[in-house]
């Protein structure tokens, strides 16, 4: 019996349960708006009419700093935009730098960047499949996500001594060689995942209840996806077989077999099923990285000032969200001139409205859960 | 048989006490509730003349099913208009003197009758107990009476869903 | 003893004693009941639960009791006093009113109404004012949302529910809750075996009755906060608390007592006796089991980190062997004794094998939406209960009349409504996702 | 390293569509980008995506250049899924100039234009609405500026809402 009075749930206008609209305001204190995100929604009875979503309470302004910090200095802000998978963000960052400055990682950076960043997408995807599930009421499989996250975080901290915001790589390479016994760790964390996977669909995948709360739920067909820059497991589940990983291979990605899942109907159920699916794949991918980690060095030789020449360049990789891109403006000084971050979770939640229109209140909640969305990145 | 009497008395002041305050209530909500003690005071006096089923079924049908339905369309209809309605409207004479002469009417059938006014024994053991007495009744004696009843109940009920499919 | 007692108010001091009992009683059990969900839940998620109050948490009911006792009681300053006031007593007294039919051992049943069970049906259908008038009272627009669903919830359920008894009644042929008993007692046979997709109707039903998981969706709805009880707080919260947990209770006692055979114990017309003694097998078991509880408790007792806590566990472990010694004794006690105690001990062990079921539907499954729910109830169970009930009444009278064999009468009765039930499922899956998008039915 | 001018058939289809619109087409890091003139950005886009088959708009935003007498570049990334490309047009602008919503082409750009209008003060002409989208409705100052100091604040916006005095 959770006793959740703290909501600011406002001010709610016009009658009660009248002819006419109501207007609901979930947020931004929700327990199932995954931070702090205000939904305005106008209601028709239990039907949603139209929805708006008020975000920026969470804004800092990391844009802004960038221009006043060195780009080594800059790279611990990005691990606070999506904070979910700050390995991800860190790899895209440097990626775009090392791009601005014409630098390569060498190819054993590549490989242990290509291990974490897989890695963090399994941890990502279990923290969205237990605070989903929590919010739809399953109250189990919160969980066991947390637990198996809880494996990858320990082998981030022995990597770089953080959990959360882990500051993992740096400009042009590493800056930790891997611990001894990292093979192994990995190893294991692969091998016992695949049953604790299949663990978690015996659990919701013929759920009937699961799949009534969750089929024919916030749809969005492939066009509306495309057209609103919809991108990530969001826009595979929609039937679009695109993934930066394989369309513009960065890192060590090349060089592994992996597939991209996608589902015909774009609805909630088969988000589920494609970011279900990609936790295998990334698995998959893990355990052809660890088989033969090349040897030699971890770091490009940058040297300790960068002074990129003047120009720009837009670099993005596959976040667990979707397409995160830099596009960073160097005027040749040693620090940035702009930096520009695409921010897959603010564009995503944009589809928000086109999906919650005609929908119950009652599945607002499971769509705000199926975007995935995490408000550091989105108001940024 | 003290009891009895103690029983009869405390159910009989709560319907009518029950009733009196359901009508002057000002707060429609309160007058429900109390229409909801009066029906409990007139279960309570089934039992008394030991019609068991009948007490119970008073409360399923009156209190659990009839009145629920009612506070639910209390709640749903904004209760501020019916508030700042006068209480009593201009009938009020009227009604006071067809009060009266009911009242003198009840009050003279009391009086003719007043020798024979005792509670029944409690029934020894009578053979079909209650319940069964009312189930053989009801689908053997009463059959076709019964047959139309729920026949017109089911034309009310789809009249009711038809009418409020086509608001919906 | 009967002499001291002035003669007339003999036939009510045994009522009192029980209900005092009862009423004693049920807190603490209601309190025990929430740790054992907290336990169970925690064991499923792969947690520990409750350890700190205690030796594993055993204290955890007597410190959420005292907690709750010392919170404070806010009343919403536009909120009806009266009502509020009012609200959660009536939940409460109605959870409590149900238990006077309630048939804990033979003889342990404070009134054997000759219409038990309606009896109870009715009071807790009265349970329903507390939820609506609390909604009400606390004058927010949340908390009569969620107070009126609820109360849309509990009266649909309620018809399937008590469809699903009367399935059972047709072959006890009496509303007392104690013939009700004898009936499988002298058909040998628990009515679950002889009815169970009544029983299954029952399950479902009561399960939203009591506001559980999967349908708990008043006061779990995550806009609705907590639906008709966000506006209490203390004691008055804790009185809701106690009536939604007394209802599971007399939920789980009805469907022993009606399908899992009362106070029966599992074979009760197998009466072979030990070797030599005039012991039967069967009532020993309610010993050896609180033997083996007493011993585990003794073996765990060391383990335990504080020492306060190893007293406490040695206690419990005592506690557990006095029982056990209880039980023992009561072997050789006379009939009536005997009856009593094992009666009372096999009723607890089904109620808490009932409760176990809910509390294990309830995390496995995730919510239901308001209409889905109402679909279940009105398009699926409900027919489905009369169908059940229209198949197991024309069995009886085959049986009956016909003199065909009971058994196949009725095991034909319940082919037929599960070929009924798949197909209104089924009709219910095709129909479902075309709901979805043409703007609901 | 340096940009080094670009010159395929993309850019020659858009030169013999377009004309002195397009300004100039460069290649940095290996990368396209088209400087485009502003007020045909519309036409332009509705052109690429229909005809060059660059459906999905990646990005807008944009780069303050204080000491230029055009100071903004309104940047827009485009992706092929065909041909599996990114082309970047990029517009110059001055303060206070008007360039056309790409709205009706992408509703993606509908939040992004927002954010552009909420950082820089840049007004998107035919834009449904326009508001601020991270900073408060009444906050003034459009932050990205590159003359709107790190540590400046709104302070009357501050002082009103929060009922503090602002950190300086």
């Amino acid at each position: 019996m959770t006793d959740t009075r703290t909501s600011g749930l406002s001010n709610v206008e016009t009658t009660v349960l009248g002819a006419d609209e109501i207007i609901l305001n979930m947020g931004p204190q929700h327990p199932s708006t995954h931070g702090v995100l205000r939904v305005k929604l106008k209601l028709d009875g239990e039907r949603v009419v139209d929805s708006e979503c008020i975000i920026g309470y969470l804004h800092r302004g990391v844009e802004k700093i960038a221009e006043h910090r060195s780009y080594q200095q800059f790279a611990p802000y990005v691990d606070r935009m999506d904070y979910v998978a700050a390995v991800s963000n860190g790899l895209g960052y440097c990626e775009a730098v090392e791009k601005l400055l014409g630098a390569e990682a060498p190819p054993r950076a590549r490989v242990v960047r290509t291990i974490l960043t897989e890695l963090q997408r399994i941890a990502s995807h279990l923290l969205w499949l237990g605070t989903h599930a929590l919010d739809i009421g399953a109250l189990t499989p919160v969980f066991y996500c947390f637990r198996e996250r809880e494996e990858i975080l320990k082998i981030f901290e022995k990597y770089c001594g953080a959990r959360l915001t882990t500051h993992a790589f740096r400009i042009g390479g590493l800056q930790y060689e891997t611990y001894d016994g990292f093979e192994s760790d990995v190893k294991r964390f692969c091998e016992d995942f695949t049953h604790r996977i299949d663990e978690y669909e015996t659990l919701l995948t013929e759920n009937r209840i699961w799949v009534g709360r969750t089929k024919g739920v916030g749809i969005l067909s492939a066009a509306d996806a495309i057209a609103l820059g919809v991108t990530g497991p969001v826009l595979r589940a929609s039937g679009v077989k695109w993934d930066l990983r394989k369309a513009m291979p960065y890192a060590a990605y090349a060089d592994y077999q992996f597939d991209i899942p996608t589902r015909p109907t774009g609805d909630t159920y088969d988000r589920y099923i494609v970011r279900m699916e990609e936790m295998r794949q990334s698995q998959r991918i893990c355990l052809q990285a660890i088989e033969n980690i090349p040897a030699g060095a971890i770091m490009a030789k940058v040297g300790k000032v960068l002074k990129p020449p003047p120009g720009e360049v837009y670099h993005s990789i596959e976040a667990p969200k979707g397409e995160l891109g830099y596009y960073i403006v160097s005027d040749g000084t040693t620090q940035a001139y702009r930096v520009r971050v695409r921010p897959p979770s603010f564009i995503n939640l944009q589809a928000f409205d086109r999906m919650a229109r005609g929908s119950l209140v009652a599945d607002v909640v499971a769509i705000i859960g199926t975007i995935d969305i995490v408000l550091g990145e989105v108001d940024r | 048989m003290a009891m009895n009497y103690i029983l009869f008395a405390f159910f009989s002041v709560m319907a009518i006490g029950c009733s009196i305050l359901m009508v002057t209530r000002r707060n429609i909500v309160h007058s429900a509730v109390f229409l909801i003690g009066a029906l409990l005071a007139t279960a309570g006096i089934f039992l008394q003349l030991q019609a068991e089923f009948l007490f119970v079924v008073q409360i399923i049908l009156y209190v659990g099913g009839i009145m629920v339905l009612f506070v639910f369309v209390i709640m749903l209809v904004n209760l501020d208009v019916s508030m700042r309605l006068v209480q009593f409207n201009r009938q009020k004479w009227a009604a006071g003197v067809l009060a009266l002469v009911l009242g003198a009417q009840v009050l003279f059938a009391l009086w003719i009758g007043r020798g024979e006014l005792r509670l029944p024994a409690p029934a020894v053991d009578v053979s079909p107990k209650n319940t069964e007495a009312i189930g053989q009744a009801l689908f053997q004696h009463y059959m076709l009476p019964f047959e139309i009843a729920s026949v017109l109940l089911l034309v009310a009920m789809i009249g009711a869903v038809v009418m409020a499919k086509r608001r919906v | 003893m009967g002499h001291l007692i002035p003669p007339s108010i003999l036939p009510y001091v045994l009522p009192v004693v029980y209900g005092v009992v009862i009423v004693a009683v049920l807190p603490l059990m209601a309190g025990y009941i929430v740790l054992l969900e907290r336990k169970v839940m925690a064991d499923m998620q792969a947690r520990l639960g409750p350890m700190r109050v205690g030796p594993h948490g055993l204290l955890q009911p007597i410190a959420d009791a005292v907690k709750l006792l010392l919170k404070e009681d806010i009343i919403p300053e536009k909120a009806d006093k009266l009502m509020f006031w009012v609200a959660p007593l009536v939940s409460v007294t109605m959870a409590l009113l149900a238990y006077s039919a309630m048939p804990f051992g033979p003889a342990f049943q404070i009134a054997d109404l000759n219409v038990g069970l309606l009896f109870i049906l009715a009071v807790s259908s009265l349970g329903i004012y507390g939820i609506v008038l609390g909604g009400w009272a606390s004058n927010s627009h949340y908390s009569l949302l969620g107070a009126l669903r609820s109360a849309a919830q509990l009266v649909s359920y309620e018809t399937a529910a008590g469809l699903g008894l009367v399935s059972a009644l047709l072959l006890a042929g009496s509303l007392s809750l104690k013939d009700i008993v004898q009936a499988q007692y002298d058909q040998g046979e628990w009515f679950v075996f002889s009815v169970p997709i009544g029983f299954f109707i029952y399950l479902v039903g009561s399960i939203a009755e009591t506001n559980r998981a999967p349908f708990d969706l008043p006061e779990a709805e995550s806009e609705l906060v907590a639906g008709y009880m966000t506006e209490y707080s203390g004691f008055r919260w804790s009185l809701y608390f106690l009536a939604e947990y007394a209802n599971m209770i007399i939920v789980a006692g009805i469907a022993t007592t009606l399908f899992l055979g009362g106070w029966l114990r599992p074979f009760p017309r197998f009466a072979d006796h030990l070797p030599g003694t005039s012991v039967e097998i069967m009532d020993a078991i309610p010993g050896l089991v609180f033997l083996g509880v007493a011993a585990y408790c003794f073996w765990l007792a060391p383990k335990q980190p504080v020492k306060i806590q190893k007293i406490v566990m040695a206690t419990v472990g005592g506690l557990c062997l006095a029982l056990a010694g209880a039980m023992a004794a009561a072997l050789f006690a006379p009939e009536g004794v005997r009856q009593g105690v094992y009666g009372g001990f096999w009723f607890l062990v089904k109620v808490m094998a009932y409760l176990y079921a809910f509390l294990w539907i309830r995390f496995t499954f995730p919510r239901y939406r308001f209409d889905q729910l109402m679909r279940l109830g009105w398009r699926f169970l409900i027919p489905l209960a009369l169908v059940n009930l229209i198949a197991v009444a024309t069995a009886r009278v085959a049986s009956e009349e016909w003199g065909w064999y009971p058994r196949i009468t009725m095991i034909l009765a319940t082919i037929f409504t599960l070929a009924v039930a798949l197909w209104l499922a089924s009709r219910d899956q095709k129909h479902e996702p075309a709901t979805e998008t043409a703007g609901g039915d | 390293m340096a940009p080094v001018p670009l010159d395929n058939e993309f850019v020659e289809r858009l030169k013999v569509k377009f004309g002195n619109a397009i300004r100039e087409a460069t290649l940095d890091r290996k990368q396209a980008i088209v400087n485009v003139e502003a007020m045909r950005l519309r036409e332009i886009s509705r052109y690429c995506r229909d005809e060059e088959k660059f459906d999905m708009l990646v990005d807008l935003t944009a780069v303050d250049w204080p000491n230029r007498e055009k100071r903004f570049d309104v940047i827009v990334i485009l992706y092929s899924f065909q041909k599996n490309e990114r082309v970047r047009l990029k517009t110059h602008l001055g303060d206070g100039e008007l360039v056309p919503s790409l709205c009706e082409v992408w509703p993606a750009a509908n939040w992004l234009e927002r954010e552009c209008f909420d950082m820089f003060g840049i007004v998107f002409e035919g834009h449904p609405n326009l508001k601020r989208i991270l900073l408060p409705e009444e906050w003034e100052g459009h932050p990205l500026r590159k003359d709107y100091d790190i540590l400046k604040q709104d302070t009357a916006w501050v002082r009103e809402n929060l009922g503090i005095e602002s950190g300086q």
